[in-house]
């Protein structure tokens, strides 16, 4: 079962805890609707997020990727977001150099409270991902199409 | 590993829009995942029994719930599974009700949707290892932050229950916006005299210490264990000698300062006790008034002060408290209603505040209790009051209602006919929101039998003519435009954040909304937790709140308090960071950028490495991405198990 | 002080009912070093019942005018009506909607090219000039006349779009008149409505309102209404014989444009300031002008003299 | 405009007929109650608004028609009037609340950029309208027939006409609504559906908008020519001419401008679009 | 290189010798064209010293293994700031090393003397090149015996033509006179981005292709701290596969320009030592252009600078946020 086809594409979220998921979780609470493309991955911290997790899911095909931590000044860690935000830029000024669309990744702010801005968020991030084509794919590599035709 | 499944219908919630059946269904070919079901209400009595007998049933040591939100059940499932004898952290939530079922209506992409999340979390749970907490030791005290009958009431409890309290307060007495009140609403009656025996008890209770004219400077450390940093504000006043006798005040000649106490209703003495009740009853200066300060030439109170109080060189003192759990409670501050033009923007005297009016209600006021014009002195026969100033306007940036208004206007209608029995009032309403106990009846009283005419509309100019006030506004009842020649106009003002909380929000690492109010755990659940252990919050702090609401909250979150310290060792969080010595180069990378100093350098024969300090670690995970060969790694959440989940989505 | 002219746009009613402040205006800024040139062939903004009937037409109609001042390379505007201003003001908002823009560019057959800035006379009075120099430059102080300023509806309304003053308590042209000598009552009245075009279809409104705002005056004991827009001089002081029929009240006040009042306290010459064309008598109080002349003249220089 | 132009629930109706037409509607089911008259004259003087007077009859016959403002307005020389349903134009009507015109609804927010649900109903526009005296319908309830998609009671409210665009009502708005720009727009629409609004307004209007088509600026002689020869009100404002013929400020030659085919063309390219727009719908 | 700045640095290396473990240098590689790493513990060996145009080695790359041992080391412009990094990153400690700088005027690329020849870099065998000489700009190479001279400049190392730092950043010593700094306006990039997102990616995937896993580049790179513990070979963390896939091969020169992120001195040992010439000095010119755009930062200049992406600011004015509606 992948990604309905044509429908939907592949867009992976990285969520602090505590300001985001939350603010995902009261974008829900009030049914705010959304495209249902995204699939969140929770973490505690935007600066538990290493930019190879990223790097990671668009080179296995992920069609675009968004962090989402605690607005600055209001970590709950109280300077992870800080230092999240720096590789975050550094990894998103990287994505051209491998021929990957940096609109693919974006990274943003949204706090607990804000539902509507998450929901406007993932809309937006959506609709930014469907106007990309595709993402590129390696093509098959030699030797698995050789053990494909063994096997 | 052998793995359970069960997905919860949540009544409709999530079955409207997923098929939780299918999404079982699919769940059973997933790797290691030996049973898997769809149930009603996962974390109702007997789907937590399910989960139990699954697990003794099938020999499960892994188990994922998709359902809620995991910042909802996570708890209640992993107290679940640990009945069962696995361990409680060998639990893995898919939310797909907040992030799947009720945020979209297709149910095919719903239902795919849902299965991926599962798919993510089983990937996940593959890599979980059984985590064990570690005890450490909790200070016994409890700071609380605000002198309002929140704050009073939350130290009173837990004081009486045998903790120490540490009271903060920002203004030179606690008693915060209640003291400032005549009567209350519903019952009328009076505000200092449910008030104040509950001041006297802060002040006498042995296990209380309060610093008042005194801020939170900073505070670090972790719950059961805080390191609180109090600034003690310049009083000029040495409050170990003063004994509020009053003296400085009758002889102060600068008798035209700002009494903030009264709202500005009145002038007070540039030394002064805000009022007769004050705790602690101990006097200030106001430099800004004060002719020692502004001329350099007077002394008067230092040199009629008998016990040698005065010392106008004092300094700003720093104080160090060590508590083991925190409690905001900073209340709230007035709108400043000057933002509309169309009210005058204060330039007539006659337009007043809701709490000024209050002051001049109060027999203790500055007007002994009479009401009066601040023009000309004369008792107002016409009194209009206009309520939503600063509620429910975007123009303004206030879009909220903030609830007790309607009560307090309806409250001081009703007095203001006790006051003067042949004045009339007239009351500018949009709705009349009035759900408490008795409270509904409460505004009928006010009209009823108090003839307080309420007029449904806003008010859209208020101009002087003569020595009265015009009041244009509309009666949308009547379709019509309507005027008022009043003598005394009173604006509800709203509630709004208490100056500057976001910036203790910032010191508590707690969050706040767009408006400054304090965020709660839960709005259900955990309404008085905030997402930092250790820190709760009671009063309007949180939202708007009456005074009932308040008292409610305050011993809500001192029994909080008192769940928390009933013992003297604390269990840790074991999603902390660990270090693999092997791969750890000691390039102290991650140390650097711990924000809580919780990694120290060791020598690990001959080598240096780093070490987790597990009390003081928070789980954040900054150091793991930041350590280049991975050697540091926050459990539950490692490399690996966030590599599972994106290649788990990937794959699909 | 701007050296560069500004784009001047009198407006159609500077030509007829309001040629009296048309020609104050000009005066005013001529004395004080305000060079103004005029927008080539200006054609009507299209005023209030242009915009009631169609968005487009009456941003095309004033989007004209931005591009004639274009054709003398000038983009910086000034008009002393409040009307015209909220009009070429208006426009320029609308030309960048999506829908109306392109509907007027259609209808006008034109295209704005620069990025205009549209200024009342009297924001380019108090933002270039301001009270002080003002003072500094008054030979004839009004002292003794008591003045209740009048900005009308459209001068700082909406707030967003006009970007001038206090919208519900302006104080600009309190603050111009005070640096002309005279004594400034507190108006609460400032920007209330006095019934603006609705006086030829509806004379009932221009009763009542223009009534309320005279009526307030004359209780303050005002000796004269100071306005800045010449629908509201036209409402209060032509208009003022059927108010006072309407209200059965005698109010006599005169209604000077604030650029009238100006203009005598720097001590223009009267029949430059075209007070011979206001209805209401303004002798009155000009003679209370007069009258408390000397005790400001023995402060003020010579030059007070040689206006006299 | 010709009679088969009109709204369904439309009764035409002569000056003198109103008992005549409670009749009618009390035994005739058929929504259309004709007078003998085969094309409609709008009637000239006075104000022609006032007839609009009817609510909702014709679907629950037998109701009395709220002709409260008519009694003491019908002008003498007119002949005809229309009574249109008009919900609420009248308290005592029942809405039927399924009779929402969204597309009404959805053609004001787009047309004006004003989202209208965001009214609550506090009325600070009503209390701060300077021309309220003269509506039939209050701001704040222009903006609740809108949220309710009462479209035939907000484009027949001579309201709309009265208002004086002062902007008060933007200005105060807690919920920052451009209600004076929601005004101006149901103009628009009400004009393009060529309703009589408030004729008097209507002739001022044109003349003056006629002044600055013909010679690029505006002429107040003219607009005022045009504007007693249109209402046939020949006297008004007449106490003025003494006061200001001596002032010399009325010219009595138009100020033309050079350029007047270019103001003239905005006009005539603005009627051929009018055109072409009602065609479309 | 003169004989006198030899001559010179000999003798420096000589005076500290007796003070430290070993000094670093160069010696004759495989092939008098290319040079080898000397670890010099006694006089005799200095006499095995050469440096100048091909004396390419960053041989910074040693320095962490001899920590709590004294070591000198000769170093070019290039060199140094690795050292300099090293020792901003606590790695090397600042007294355990003596620096010996002397200008570099640019070494030679053996890749593009080798093409000229007609070889490819994989035909150079030990032995095969029988002379190389710098002679003022231009270098002989004699292969089977037939002598070939080339213009300096044009068998130049790419990196040397924009080199901003020919001198020692930082040392205790510095032999001759400082040569003259270059531009860089990563006009290399400038060039690669006029290719389309598609192209790019497509480009890497077929260099990826010829990938095979040696970790050259890495082990050449004086940055790459974690030597045994390298993540692309453990299984805790996980983060490559064992499977031969251009993905993975190309996803570890990410995961290698991301850990020099706020790093990297761009001394372009990775690309140099890669046997099948694979240009993955590029991803670090990336994150160099960026780290310098972004936090004005340039690797290995000051010892005691803090790596961008171990500090912050709370407001930061260079980074450009998404703004959503």
């Amino acid at each position: 079962m992948s990604v309905l086809e044509g429908k939907e594409r592949r867009i992976i979220g990285f969520l602090c805890n505590w300001c985001s998921y939350g603010g995902a979780d009261t974008a829900g609470v009030g049914r705010f609707s959304q495209p249902t493309d995204l699939r969140i991955i929770r973490v505690p911290c935007s600066g538990r997020i290493n930019p190879l997790f990223i790097i990671k899911a668009l080179l296995s095909g992920a069609d675009g990727v968004l962090v989402s931590g605690c607005h600055p000044r209001d970590c709950h860690y109280a300077e992870g977001n800080f230092y999240a935000r720096r590789r975050l830029e550094m990894c998103k000024q990287l994505l051209p150099a491998v021929g990957i669309d940096p609109l693919r990744f974006e990274y943003t702010w949204v706090s607990a409270s804000e539902g509507q801005r998450w929901q406007q968020v993932v809309t937006d991030f959506t609709a930014q991902i469907h106007q990309l084509p595709p993402a590129l794919r390696f093509s098959e590599s030699p030797d698995l199409e050789l053990l494909r035709q063994c096997g | 590993m052998r793995i359970g499944v069960f997905v919860c219908h949540c009544g409709s919630n999530i079955a409207a829009t997923v098929d939780s059946a299918a999404v079982a269904a699919a769940a059973r070919d997933f790797d290691e995942v030996v049973f898997s079901t769809d149930t009603m209400y996962t974390c109702s009595e007997p789907g937590q029994t399910g989960i139990i007998e699954a697990i003794k049933t099938h020999a499960l040591d892994g188990v994922v719930v998709a359902a809620c939100s995991p910042r909802m059940h996570e708890p209640t499932f992993r107290r679940a599974v640990e009945r069962a004898g696995v361990n409680r952290y060998m639990v893995e939530m898919a939310n797909i009700r907040e992030h799947v079922s009720w945020i979209g209506k297709d149910k095919e992409a719903n239902t795919n949707k849902a299965t991926e999340l599962v798919r993510m979390a089983v990937e996940k749970l593959r890599l979980n290892r059984p985590l064990f907490p570690k005890t450490f030791k909790a200070t016994r005290r409890v700071l609380v932050i605000g002198g309002g009958v929140a704050g009073i009431q939350t130290a009173l409890d837990c004081a009486e229950a045998g903790l120490e309290v540490v009271m903060v307060e920002r203004e030179s007495t606690i008693g915060g916006k209640m003291a400032k009140l005549d009567k209350t609403f519903p019952t009328v009656d009076c505000s200092s005299c449910i008030l104040g025996p509950k001041m006297v008890d802060v002040a006498q209770h042995p296990n209380i210490t309060l610093y008042a004219s005194a801020e939170v400077e900073a505070v670090s450390g972790f719950v059961g264990n805080f390191e609180v940093t109090i600034r003690k504000k310049v009083t000029c006043v040495d409050w170990e000698k003063c004994t509020g006798c009053g003296l400085c005040t009758e002889k102060c000649p600068s008798k035209k300062a700002y009494n903030r106490f009264d709202e500005g209703v009145g002038p007070t003495t540039a030394i002064n006790i805000p009022f007769p009740q004050a705790i602690p009853k101990k006097a200030v200066i106001d430099k800004e008034f004060c002719r020692y300060f502004t001329t350099g030439k007077c002394g008067v109170c230092a040199k009629i002060c008998p016990t040698g109080a005065i010392n106008y060189e004092q300094q700003e003192e720093l104080a160090q408290e060590k508590v083991g759990a925190i409690v905001a409670a900073t209340g709230y501050d007035l709108f400043d209603w000057r933002a509309y033009g169309e009210y005058g923007a204060g330039r007539y005297p006659d337009v007043i505040s809701s709490l000024q009016y209050e002051r001049m209600l109060s027999a203790s006021g500055p007007t002994g209790g009479h009401i009066k014009r601040p023009s000309d002195g004369k008792e107002p026969k016409t009194v209009v009051f206009i309520q939503c100033v600063g509620s429910r306007d975007a123009s303004i940036g206030r879009p909220y209602c903030s609830g007790f208004c309607c009560m307090y206007t309806a409250k001081q209608a009703i007095l203001t006919k006790d006051h003067i029995p042949d004045s009339q009032s007239y009351v500018f309403y949009m709705d009349i929101r009035a759900p408490g106990k008795a409270y509904d009846e409460f505004t009928r009283r006010a009209m009823e039998e108090y003839g307080a005419q309420y007029v449904r509309g806003r008010v859209a100019l208020i101009y002087p003519k003569g020595d009265k006030l015009v009041v244009r506004g509309t009666d949308t009842l009547m379709s019509s435009q309507v005027e008022v020649e009043a003598d005394l106009v009173v604006l509800a003002a709203g509630a709004e954040a208490a100056r500057n909380a976001s910036g203790l929000a910032e010191k508590l690492h707690i969050s706040y909304d767009t408006y400054g109010f304090f965020v709660e755990g839960h709005p259900k659940l955990r309404p008085v937790e905030t997402n930092t252990a250790g820190v709760f919050l009671a009063g309007a702090c949180q939202g708007p709140k009456d005074i009932p609401s308040s008292v409610a909250q305050g011993s809500a979150a001192a029994a909080k308090v008192l769940g928390l310290l009933s013992k003297d060792v604390l269990e840790s969080d074991p999603q902390i960071a660990q270090v693999t010595l092997q791969r750890c180069i000691g390039c102290g990378k991650c140390i650097r950028v711990c924000p809580f100093q919780a990694i120290r350098e060791t020598d690990f024969r001959g080598q240096r490495k780093a070490e987790v300090i597990e009390a003081v670690c928070q789980g954040c995970g900054l150091c793991n991405a930041t350590c280049p060969q991975g050697a540091i790694q926050l459990s539950h959440f490692t490399d690996n198990q966030v590599l599972a989940e994106v290649e788990a989505l990937c794959r699909c | 002080m701007a050296s560069s002219p500004l784009a001047y746009y009198p407006g159609c009613s500077g030509l007829g009912t309001s040629m009296e402040y048309d020609r104050s205006t000009r005066a005013v800024c001529e004395a004080l070093g305000i060079p103004l040139k005029d927008i080539p062939d200006w054609s009507c903004c299209g005023s209030t019942p242009a915009h009631t009937v169609d968005h487009a037409l009456s941003t095309a109609l004033s989007a004209r005018n931005l591009i004639q001042a274009e054709t003398i390379g000038l983009s910086d505007i000034a008009t002393p009506c409040p009307s015209c201003l909220k009009n070429l003001k208006t426009a320029m908002a609308r030309w960048q909607d999506p829908k109306i823009g392109p509907a007027a560019e259609k209808l006008l057959g034109k295209s704005l090219q620069e990025r205009h800035r549209v200024r009342s006379v009297l924001q380019v009075l108090y933002e270039e000039l301001g009270p002080e120099a003002l003072a500094a430059k008054v030979s004839r102080p009004l002292a003794g006349l008591k003045v209740v300023p009048y900005y009308g509806c459209l001068m700082t309304r909406p707030k967003d779009l006009m970007d001038f003053d206090d919208e519900e308590y302006p104080v600009s042209m309190d603050r111009l008149l005070e640096a002309a000598g005279a004594e400034v009552l507190p108006f609460p009245l400032k920007v209330e409505c006095c019934g603006a075009s609705m006086g030829i279809p509806l004379n009932k409104a221009v009763t009542r309102l223009s009534g309320k705002i005279l009526e307030l005056a004359a209780s303050l004991g005002a000796d004269a209404v100071a306005v800045a827009c010449p629908l509201c001089q036209m409402n209060l002081d032509l208009r003022q014989g059927q108010v006072e029929k309407a209200n059965h009240a005698i109010y006599k006040l005169p209604v000077f444009y604030y650029t009238q009042l100006l203009g005598l306290a720097l001590g223009l010459p009267e029949r430059d300031l075209g007070l011979s064309k206001l209805n209401v008598n303004p002798e009155p109080a000009l003679a209370l002008i007069r009258q408390s002349r000397p005790k400001p003249a023995a402060e003020t220089a010579a030059t007070t003299e040689d206006a006299a | 405009m010709n009679l088969t132009e009109l709204p369904r629930h439309s009764i035409l109706y002569d000056a003198t007929g109103i008992l005549k037409a409670r009749l009618l509607l009390k035994i005739s089911k058929d929504l259309r109650v004709f007078s003998n008259t085969a094309r409609l004259r709008v009637p000239r003087h006075g104000d022609a608004g006032r007839s609009v007077i009817c609510a909702d009859v014709a679907k629950r016959h037998g109701v009395s028609p709220d002709y409260r403002k008519g009694q003491s307005g019908f002008p003498a020389r007119s002949r005809y009037f229309v009574l249109h349903c008009n919900p609420g134009g009248s308290g005592m009507d029942r809405v039927n609340l399924a009779s929402s015109d969204r597309d009404f609804i959805r053609q004001v927010e787009e047309e004006s950029g004003q989202t209208i649900s965001r009214c609550y109903q506090c009325g600070n526009c009503t209390a701060g309208c300077p021309m309220g005296f003269a509506y039939d319908l209050p701001v704040h309830r222009i903006m609740r027939m809108i949220q309710t998609g009462q479209k035939e009671a907000v484009l027949s409210s001579k309201s709309l006409w009265y208002c004086a665009t002062c902007e008060a009502c933007t200005a105060r708005c807690p919920n920052q609504i451009d209600v004076a720009t929601i005004m101006d727009v149901c103009r628009h629409m009400a004009r393009r559906e060529n309703r009589l609004g408030v004729w008097s307004v209507r002739v001022f209007t044109r003349s003056f908008l006629e002044t600055v088509k013909y010679f690029g600026r505006t002429h107040e002689l003219g607009t005022m020519a045009g504007f007693m020869l249109g209402t046939g009100r020949l006297l008004t404002d007449t106490d003025l001419v003494p006061k200001i013929l001596p002032k010399k400020k009325l010219a009595l030659k138009p100020h033309t401008i050079k350029a007047r085919e270019e103001v003239s063309g905005i006009f005539k390219r603005f009627r051929e679009s009018q055109k072409e727009g009602n065609h479309g719908k | 290189m003169a004989d006198d700045i030899h001559g010179a640095l000999r003798e420096a290396i000589r005076t500290i010798l007796p003070d430290v473990e070993c000094v670093l240098g160069w010696g004759s590689g495989p092939d008098p064209l290319r040079s080898a790493p000397l670890f010099m513990k006694s006089p005799e060996d200095v006499e095995r010293f050469r440096a100048g145009e091909l004396a390419v080695n960053n041989l910074a790359v040693f320095l962490p293994e001899y920590a709590g041992r004294k070591v000198g080391i000769v170093v070019k412009g290039c060199d140094s700031r690795s050292v300099v990094q090293l020792i901003s990153e606590t790695l090397v400690k600042r007294e355990e090393v003596v620096i010996i700088g002397y200008p570099c005027r640019g070494v030679v690329d053996v890749a593009k003397i080798a093409a000229a020849i007609g070889l490819g870099n994989e035909d150079l065998e030990a032995g095969l090149v029988e002379r190389a000489e710098v002679n003022g700009d231009t270098v002989s190479v004699t292969v089977r015996g037939e002598t070939k001279t080339f213009p300096f400049k044009d068998v130049m190392a790419a990196k040397c033509s924009i080199c901003r730092y020919p001198n020692a950043v930082l040392h205790d010593v510095f032999i001759g006179e400082k040569a003259e700094a270059r531009e860089d306006s990563y006009a290399d990039l400038e060039k690669y981005e006029a290719m389309s997102l598609e192209e790019r990616f497509r480009f890497w995937e077929k260099e990826m292709e010829r990938c095979i896993r040696c970790y050259a580049c890495r082990n050449a790179c004086p940055l790459c701290v974690c030597r045994d513990h390298c993540v692309a070979s453990s299984r805790e963390p996980h983060w490559l596969s064992q499977a031969d896939s251009t993905r993975d091969k190309l996803f570890f020169q990410l995961i290698h320009a991301t850990h020099l992120a706020g790093r990297c001195t761009g001394c372009g040992e990775c690309a140099r030592a890669c046997p099948v010439g694979i240009p993955v000095g590029l991803f670090k010119r990336f994150i160099n252009r960026a780290a310098g755009q972004l936090f004005g930062f340039q690797g290995g200049l000051d010892p005691e600078a803090v790596s961008p992406l171990q500090r912050f600011l709370v407001d930061e004015p260079t980074i450009k946020e998404k703004e959503w509606k």
